[in-house]
């Protein structure tokens, strides 16, 4: 019961938040929008028995990429005020096609006969996540830290002022 | 009581708000957002497979740790490119930045 | 500890590595980096003899190296008696000679490479030495012939050290190629290249194939030819008659390399190799590769001997020794006498070194090889005048010294097992007294003949000359100023020569009779084949007649010289005369150089001439036919691309432009058009699958 | 599920009382007293005994004043801002362990949910200073995001090393792991040197207050709040000031431990005792060094973060991993 109000809480706030991204004309609006998003879904995370990701998904995009995003726009003309066109041409078609996706996707998810077992998650999660990333992951653990050392030195190259 | 098809059903939701996102938004800082939104309904998925699943590796976990790393970067040298194009060219509307056009 | 012998050698290449990659910035601090790793290595080598001199077992590690098929190559090391021996006297002779060699080339522009080369010849050195196979012995080997080469041409801009520098690769390389056959037969024959596994077959009388060579018209077992094919090896590395003319040249490299190498410890390589594999010379029918062993030593320590009579360059009497003395040591090996041939080796080491370092130190003083211009020098260099005496009582074999006991050792063993090697060995031994005597009284005795003020080298590099340096090694005196000659050389010189003087008066005592238990000497206990116990071969009892004979015959080689030419030489200019076809056949090194000049030289040279006419009209007369042939063919082919294929080209080119033309209107440039189309597209696909469905 | 329901509401209750009480207003008592310590004056003294009663004075003062909001403001985002601060400073107190079993919730991943909680301040600051419509607001905003960026990252590497040490996320069982096998002490030390820089630039204070810095900014980002706003941007503040001085204490200063465990009391009032003692005696050295040290300029400050703290906190991170692997 809990469960379920939990839920459809965190839904609707999820959707509701993501439709201000996706609409509103003000850029402000829409980035701080992204944080209850975020929320949300850290709250699908605890709901879903995965504190770990839920904690991370907070610190990193709650806590730092949407602040990024927020600087972004604050240094760029999202901080003007400037009420500029928010929408492209093409808003009726892309709406569309986005509706039929989407009805698309719940008919197919809703009616896959998905296995169901009766296992259950690891006790103590950051351990179980620990480990997996040192043993059975641990290359696309070392490939992630490669791409993110080159998206470091990408970013700073790319924004820096030249001299 | 809430399963699997639940968790998939909003996730999709949240992807195809994302996608609209990214379809019609003119501000490259907005269709970020929309790419942030559709990463995080991938994850949903990840994280919800991995409860009713298989929830003894939390494979499902990894995969979202890493997606949510990818995220970071792409967020980075995007916001580094938005940065870069609005100092060059004033904008940061897509369809402004026209400069490969023939 | 014995399981550690593997840091022997790589202290040292370790030190070589160092100075290679950063000599440079070392600069004059690079000798300090050889003389470290070279004293690690010496109290690694210290602490494995004493775990043996102590009664360890023999430790051996092996690892697998290469496979092909059925046959495993394994590569490791081992650490016995004769190899931790070996190695400790190995490092501490090299050790004096770094320390020793610090002071000698100070100041020389390619100061770190020396030491660097240096220590690389020690890890080879000692990798030879802990070898466990043929093959981990034959990386040693090719290390050390490597750098004698590049030791010996040091002073690379001198056209006689190159030619030296060659000579010695290209002799030497003779003896290994024989050895390299010989290994290849032992592995086909053993399946093997392991020591032990040869020898542990070879004791158990493993039968060798029944296949002969037949040279010369006499059919040779192949264990016989095994075995001699393996002894070109050290035939070639210690200098044995018809090998030995490189060794003489060899004297061109910097005096401490002569020491080292040429006195101490690769020429010495040989002679330790055929301890080593003693088991192939002696389990031959009859020992009869052991008899050709002992027949080259005492031909080569005759010969040699009565080379080094005639020779005046100081540096040359002593390489002649050296032949003469390695002889003795092949010869000592080949009648039996295992423990006193490398007994000979071990003390021969520390007096050899002591006598080259104190002609490098006399050559320091007086800017000369020449024993004719020096004179009267124990007044103005002491230390180097005791040492030196020192070093030569103990070559000339007068007792007590180092020399007497080893030598007596190798002569009673040939007096029991080969008399007729005896009396030769026994005039060897005459002459080698009569000789190093002869040294002794030109260089030391009489009065000073040299130039009081020395002229520049003639053969200093240019680059030398240009930093102002007129003396190759110019040491302790400042550069342009020069000490009125002669003078002593300084302590860092000096101590290696008199730490090396001790060790060569004293280190004969392991081998004198009653030092060991039940009176035979504590060296004979120490390190003796195996093979002889069961062979039931007995060391012969120590004998005051051959003793005696030994010492009379080198006292009597002393008083001989001293009389011809100690008071003033006059005596020298008789004999000269009576009998002058010897000494103009001694002179010219009994004609070996030439003939061998001649022969190979002249001979490849014809060679190469013919085979270049060869190449000039045959291989190149079909090269350039093909080339028409070519050029003809691709005449043709142009033709077809020009026209063929050419045009098919163009006519994609000119498809693609219209298509082009009516296509790019597809391409808006907004990214967002095409993920919109994408999507669309998914959509289709999903649509279409679930239809399906 | 009712018990842990109500003991979740009373928790809840306690700890916005406390927050309200202890911290809010003693704190702003508290950082008047000191600073009136370090510049040899006296500080409040009319209101109350010994002027104990002064903050109260003033929020009373506050709360009678009124709503101004700037021309040109959003308003919704202007008055979001500072909910946010203070939801976010007083969402980080659900994993303070005050004693043995006085917890709001013991997470499994007690810290990485402190810092996650506190980083969601920058947002409401960076909004603030963007609704305000000023541009002191807005560059105040904005140093403080890249402030709190820059120095969230040696924040957590000191927090993880801590973690790594322990074996845990959870702040009870740090608590229970301390104190920390001898080996690791040096990293342990390094951790708390980097924590204290780090968190003193986290909660922008002097020498890194550069956000509110008043001298170049007016007040930085809420320049333009005014009562009760201004009031839920204080108790952030200081909220957050107590909560990091806590959580220094549970990570290195062993948490409601007492010295060689002499028993009092009783395991619980001792452990608040003790926790408390030590966690305002933490805020007091902040205040301390508030009061004494000059202000970086904006360049030092992020190079000191970019290129000491974290470069120091990061090969911390791993000697403490060295340290733990090689201890087995």
């Amino acid at each position: 019961m809990a469960e379920a109000v939990a839920f459809y809480g965190l839904t609707a706030v999820a959707l509701g938040a993501s439709l201000v991204v996706a609409l509103s004309r003000n850029m402000v609006h829409a980035a701080v929008s992204l944080i209850p998003v975020l929320l949300s879904v850290a709250g699908y995370y605890v709901l879903l028995g995965a504190e770990f990701v839920a904690a991370i998904q907070i610190l990193i995009y709650a806590g730092a990429i949407t602040v990024l995003i927020l600087f972004v726009i604050l240094l760029t003309e999202g901080a003007t005020g400037v009420r500029v066109r928010p929408r492209n041409e093409q808003v009726s078609l892309g709406a569309l096609v986005c509706l039929f996706l989407a009805a698309l996707l719940v008919a197919v998810l809703t009616r896959t006969p998905w296995p169901q077992t009766q296992g259950a998650l690891p006790e103590y999660n950051p351990g179980a996540v620990g480990q997996s990333f040192l043993t059975a992951y641990v290359l696309p653990f070392e490939v992630t830290s490669l791409l993110i050392v080159a998206c470091l030195v990408g970013a700073i190259v790319v924004a820096r002022r030249e001299a | 009581m809430i399963g699997l098809g639940h968790y998939l059903v909003s996730g999709a939701l949240l992807f195809a708000v994302g996608l609209f996102a990214v379809l019609t938004r003119r501000s490259a800082v907005a269709i970020l957002m929309g790419i942030e939104l559709m990463l995080n309904a991938a994850n949903i998925n990840f994280v919800a497979f991995t409860k009713f699943v298989s929830p003894e590796l939390v494979r499902g976990h990894i995969a979202a740790l890493v997606v949510i790393a990818l995220a970071a970067c792409e967020a980075a040298v995007g916001l580094a490119l938005v940065i870069s194009a609005y100092r060059h060219l004033e904008t940061v509307q897509v369809d402004e930045i026209n400069l490969m056009k023939w | 500890m014995s399981a550690w012998a593997w840091l022997i050698p790589l202290f040292p290449l370790v030190g070589y590595g160092v100075l290679i990659a950063w000599g440079r910035r070392l600069g004059e601090r690079s000798p300090w980096v050889a003389v470290t790793t070279m004293v690690l290595a010496t109290l690694t080598a210290l602490a494995v003899f004493g775990e043996q001199l102590r009664g360890a077992e023999p430790y051996v590690w092996r690892t697998i190296w290469a496979v092909g098929g059925d046959r495993v190559i394994t590569a490791g090391y081992t650490v016995d008696r004769l190899s931790a021996t070996m190695a400790l006297m190995v490092t501490v002779v090299g050790t004096l000679i770094f320390v020793y060699s610090v002071g000698y080339m100070r100041g020389d522009p390619y100061y770190s490479r020396f030491f660097a080369f240096l220590s690389l010849f020690c890890a080879g050195m000692l990798t030879t030495v802990l070898a466990n196979s043929f093959l981990v012995l034959l990386l040693g080997w090719e290390i050390i012939g490597l750098c004698s080469y590049l030791l010996i041409g040091f002073y690379f801009r001198r056209r006689s050290a190159n030619m030296a520098q060659m000579k010695a690769f290209l002799t030497t390389r003779v003896g290994d190629t024989f050895m390299l056959v010989g290994i290849m037969l032992l592995f086909w024959q053993f399946g093997t290249v392991d020591y032990h596994e040869i020898f542990e077959a070879l004791a158990h009388g493993k039968s060798w194939s029944p296949a002969a060579v037949t040279l010369f018209g006499t059919p040779v077992p192949l264990a016989v030819l095994a075995a001699l094919l393996v002894f070109g090896g050290p035939v070639g590395k210690s200098g044995q008659v018809p090998l030995h003319v490189w060794l003489p040249d060899a004297m061109e490299g910097p005096t401490p390399v002569s020491a080292l190498i040429h006195a101490a410890t690769m020429v010495a390589a040989g002679v330790y190799l055929v301890a080593r594999t003693y088991p192939l010379f002696f389990y031959t029918p009859n020992h009869v590769a052991l008899e050709a062993v002992a027949w080259v030593g005492a031909a080569t320590a005759l010969l040699a001997a009565l080379m080094a009579v005639v020779q005046e360059d100081i540096k040359r009497i002593l390489a002649y020794s050296t032949i003469s003395q390695l002889g003795f040591m092949m010869a000592g090996l080949g009648v039996l006498g295992y423990t006193a041939g490398f007994f000979h080796l071990l003390t021969h080491a520390f007096f050899k070194a002591l006598l080259f370092l104190g002609a490098g130190s006399v050559i320091h003083a007086v800017h000369t090889n020449n024993i004719k211009e020096m004179g009267g020098l124990w007044k103005s260099m002491p230390v180097t005048f005791g040492t030196f005496l020192v070093g030569s009582l103990a070559l000339a074999g007068i007792f007590p010294f180092a020399g007497f006991w080893s030598k007596d050792e190798i002569l009673l063993e040939a007096y029991h097992h080969n008399p007729a090697v005896y009396w030769v060995l026994t005039a060897a031994s005459f002459l080698t007294a009569f000789y190093m005597t002869r040294l002794v009284a030109y260089a030391f005795f009489g009065s000073y003949r040299g130039p009081t003020h020395p002229e520049p080298d003639p053969w200093l590099p240019e680059d030398y000359a240009r930093a102002g340096i007129r003396d190759a090694h110019p040491g302790s005196h400042g550069q342009n100023s020069h000490a009125p000659v002669p003078h002593e050389s300084p302590p860092v010189m000096t101590v290696p020569l008199m730490v090396l003087a001790v060790f060569s008066a004293v280190v004969g005592v392991l081998g004198a009779p009653g030092t060991g238990p039940g009176g035979g000497t504590w060296l004979h206990h120490f390190i003796e084949f195996e093979g002889f116990r069961e062979a039931g071969i007995q060391a012969p009892d120590f004998s005051w007649t051959v003793a005696l004979r030994g010492l009379g015959v080198a006292l009597a080689g002393i008083l001989g010289a001293w009389g011809m030419y100690g008071a003033g030489g006059g005596r020298s200019e008789q004999v000269r005369r009576w009998v002058p076809w010897l000494v103009v056949f001694l002179r010219n090194r009994m004609y070996f150089d030439a003939f061998y000049g001649w022969l190979f030289v002249r001979g490849g040279l014809a060679l190469a001439r013919l085979l270049r006419a060869f190449d000039a009209y045959v291989v190149d007369g079909i090269v350039n036919a093909v080339g028409y042939l070519m050029v003809l063919v691709a005449r043709l082919d142009r033709l077809f691309d020009t026209y063929v294929v050419d045009g098919l080209v163009n006519l994609v080119g000119l498809l693609t432009r219209w298509l082009g033309g009516i296509l790019r209107y597809a391409q808006t440039g907004r990214a967002y058009n095409y993920i919109l189309l994408a999507t669309l597209g998914v959509v289709l696909i999903l649509v279409w699958t679930l239809w399906r469905l | 599920m009712m018990a842990e329901a109500i003991r979740v509401v009373l928790s809840v209750v306690i700890v916005f009382t406390f927050v309200a009480v202890g911290v809010a207003l003693f704190l702003v008592l508290m950082e008047r007293k000191v600073s009136a310590w370090v510049q040899a004056r006296i500080g409040p003294r009319h209101v109350g005994p010994y002027g104990t009663l002064q903050t109260l004075a003033d929020l009373l003062k506050l709360l009678q004043k009124e709503h101004i909001l700037p021309a040109g403001a959003d308003r919704l985002m202007f008055g979001v801002a500072p909910v946010v601060v203070a939801v976010a400073a007083l969402m980080s107190y659900v994993v303070l362990p005050w004693g043995p079993g006085v917890i709001v919730r013991d997470l499994g991943v007690g810290v990485l949910y402190f810092a996650a909680v506190l980083s969601l301040e920058v947002v409401g600051i960076l909004t603030a200073g963007w609704a305000s419509n000023n541009k002191y607001a807005l560059l105040g905003g904005l140093r403080s995001a890249a402030q709190m960026v820059s120095y969230e990252l040696p924040l957590g590497f000191s927090i993880l090393t801590v973690a790594a040490i322990a074996g845990t996320l959870s702040t009870v069982r740090i608590v229970e792991a301390q104190p920390y096998p001898w080996y690791t002490y040096p990293s342990v030390l390094l951790a708390g040197l980097v924590f204290l820089v780090a968190a003193t630039a986290e909660s922008n204070r002097i020498p890194f207050d550069l956000p509110e810095a008043e001298s170049e900014l007016v007040a930085g980002y809420f320049s333009e709040y005014s009562p009760l706003r201004f009031a839920l941007f204080q108790l952030g503040e200081y909220g957050s000031l107590f909560a990091t001085s806590a959580l220094f204490v549970t990570l290195f200063l062993g948490g409601w431990r007492g010295p060689f465990g002499i028993p009092f009391v009783g395991p619980v009032v001792d452990g608040l005792f003790w926790f408390l003692l030590k966690t305002y005696a933490v805020v007091f050295f902040f205040m301390w060094v508030r009061w004494t040290y000059p202000r970086f300029r904006i360049d030092q400050l992020l190079n000191v973060s970019w290129k000491l703290l974290l470069p120091l906190s990061l090969a911390n991170l791993l000697l403490a991993g060295l340290l733990v692997a090689w201890s087995g």
